[in-house]
């Protein structure tokens, strides 16, 4: 089993996820967190698909080139962005009323761990360092679908899709797909189910560096991969 | 998830989105800002045992007024009927239901229900007989009453301009509920006066962004 | 005693509503209700004064002229009005975000009755030919300072200052101050309280064409008309 | 009722408006969209005992981040402080109390205390730490948790332009929080880049109506 650098990691996932929005002829409205799913926007081609960015945008652009842009235009992870023709700025009020009320249909976070249940935890590990929430929890339980978008386990080796999860929990059963640099999973009648596996590793590797039980969907494929 | 949006007629418009027993909401405010020629086109099609969820219903045999002349309306939600006899009249003989509710607590139940925001608090109308049957709770100092989101199966609005993508900006009091309305719709009809290219209005001062419109229809945008 | 015609009631009941703010050197925020309340905006003069349209307008100007002014511009009894430099307009949530959230400084309503307790009907008569509350519960609570501009009584002689209101309360114990075209009265302590009386009628009138109890305050004073 | 617009420097307008203890609402998200220079001298005041009520606290020792390391603050309303760990070091030693808030509910709950909605529902945190202690309810098919408004004594908003009465609009992203903190606040400073003719904003775009304003203070509005 080979071990995958974590920049490729990283890489990996945020395409794999892209592509899940490759095929929407429907105006799709995207959110994406920071870190991993912030990249996500590097691999989106499809001009369906609008970028939301909590802090009072929609229609974000590629991030502004290094040097360039306009200082004041960010997105929720402090980047320098882009606008898109067609784009909208608005409150936060009005911001997070387009995500409560379901009118995001997809948004992308990054995760501390998530767990057979569907619970994830990104928001707090407790007495830390960071105190914060940010947009999370809103999130979780306003957006119509919750991507998951972590590396597969820590840097100790330590499966990140947990039985449960042991941290302070950002939304329950919220959670619909996972996706790692090694499998995808999605929540399906209640169970976690694998649905695709990286061309590197076997069934088994996989179930080893999976804390959580799953069921392996009868469809079950190799993940696409071009990192 | 939307489809790209649509440029229709009013009439087809109203005949693929609006079916009997629909919810639908129509923005406007005493004759004004509201969508004329998609009301005219609810009218011509008959389709009754609709809810209307709107300011007020016209006057007598105008604007919204014709659905009531018409018997296509089985309630309405709304504030103020006093420019249409009619509704009291129908109301008073059993004919329609009328959930009346103080305009501000309208206007922020419509909100609640495209921001996400299921229930909330409000002064206006504890104590009256609009409030019987309605929590009240004090919360420091004072009462207040719990209202609920007010949501639809379809908006009818009226907005000034549309871009190509759907985006929306309104025209003076002629705005009044139509953005409101806009989000608190599973889908959303916007007859406008114009549609101009995408690009063409100020990002900053779109009201309602296009991801909440299904529909465009074009008037002429007349005074009538 | 002299009986005020209902032209120059009216137009007496305006102006003298209108004297409250002449002299106000702070922005002044106020909503005006439908009939002798529209009326007020004819006689105030003071820049200070922004007029506040719950359909959603701050810096109502005048009525436009007649067969002049823009169709859709309108205010909340369906005038077509003008607009003042530096006016805006927004939705109806943000205007009666304004009017609950106690932006607005001054409301003047009509009313069918006004009592003892400063509640205020002016919403209903059952089973009648109008069905409506408009923003008027929203007004009575949220607005800063509540006017009742009415006709002292009703086209039988009966007093509309009552004892106790006998139609559905729009807002209890709400009322500040109610002018009719023979008198002024305020809520003080709660008490109804006689502050000013019209030149054509003595003390003795305005008690005979009052229900309601009251107080003559020490300072009571005649009303300064030009009508 | 508000006296008429001042025009002040930095300085006086905070002396002037606030004191220990006071409740400050302080727009921006991420050192963007702040009023930088309006916060620079509320850390030369050297006022303490402050609330601060914003979405973050910057970094260390820059934007609001100062008032941490200067020993100011009281306590914080807000929702992310992961770009400032000197936060949660002191919050962990007790040196601060901090109100932690889900973004959205922090957003919603500063527009209903601007637009006199006391308390509102919202699916935001339900059942996590962060609704301990708060009442949740079932409302149709789900769980929600009762949210309250929040309100301060001054807002410092960070506007683009305002027009000589104090009409504000907004810049971009840097709008974010400021509109809803100014209609929160029982005292407005608006910082801006620039203030124009009364009428030179057009009156469909305002954002902030003036009546909210109480004092514009002018930035260069240059890039730092």
């Amino acid at each position: 089993m080979i071990q995958i650098n974590e920049e490729t990691a990283k890489e990996r996932i945020a395409r794999r996820i892209a592509a899940e929005f490759d095929s929407s002829e429907n105006r799709f409205v995207l959110n994406l967190g920071v870190g991993i799913p912030t990249m996500v926007a590097d691999y989106v081609k499809n001009p369906n698909v609008y970028i939301q960015a909590e802090n009072g945008m929609l229609g974000v652009g590629p991030l502004a080139a290094e040097g360039q842009g306009d200082w004041q235009l960010i997105n929720a992870g402090r980047q320098i962005v882009t606008q898109t023709q067609g784009c909208s700025f608005f409150d936060s009020s009005m911001s997070f009323g387009m995500i409560r009320g379901g009118h995001v249909d997809a948004t992308v976070l990054g995760a501390f761990e998530v767990d057979e249940q569907a619970n994830i935890a990104n928001w707090i590990i407790p007495n830390g360092k960071q105190l914060g929430v940010g947009g999370a929890m809103d999130l979780v339980s306003g957006a119509n679908r919750v991507i998951v978008a972590i590396q597969h386990q820590d840097r100790k080796g330590v499966s990140k899709i947990k039985h449960t999860c042991s941290l302070p929990i950002t939304g329950f059963h919220e959670a619909d797909m996972i996706v790692t640099e090694y499998a995808v999973f999605c929540y399906e009648n209640e169970q976690l189910v694998l649905k695709e596996y990286a061309p590197e590793v076997s069934l088994d590797d996989v179930r080893s560096m999976t804390e959580a039980n799953f069921v392996v969907s009868p469809l079950v494929k190799v993940m696409e991969v071009s990192v | 998830m939307k489809k790209a949006i649509q440029i229709l007629a009013c009439e087809q418009a109203i005949k693929t989105m609006i079916a009997p027993h629909s919810r639908v909401m129509v923005g406007g405010f005493g004759l004004r800002g509201y969508p004329e020629a998609l009301v005219e086109a609810l009218v011509d099609s008959g389709i009754g045992e609709l809810t209307i969820i709107s300011n007020d219903l016209g006057s007598p045999g105008v604007g919204l007024g014709k659905l009531l002349t018409n018997n296509q309306l089985k309630g309405l939600v709304g504030n103020y009927y006093n420019w249409n006899p009619e509704v009291a009249y129908a109301y008073n003989e059993g004919k329609i239901t009328v959930d009346l509710l103080p305009q501000g607590t309208f206007a922020e139940g419509i909100r609640a229900a495209g921001a996400g925001i299921p229930a909330f608090y409000t002064l206006a109308g504890v104590g009256t007989e609009l409030a019987k049957g309605k929590e009240t709770r004090k919360i420091g100092e004072r009462d207040y009453v719990l209202e609920y989101s007010i949501s639809g199966d379809v908006a009818l609005v009226k907005a000034h301009k549309a871009d190509e993508l759907g985006n929306l900006v309104y025209y003076k009091t002629a705005r009044n509920f139509n953005p409101l309305m806009a989000m608190a719709c599973k889908h959303v009809i916007a007859q406008v006066d114009e549609i101009v290219p995408t690009g063409a209005l100020d990002p900053e001062c779109i009201v309602t962004p296009h991801i909440f419109v299904d529909v465009l229809v074009v008037n002429g945008g007349k005074a009538r």
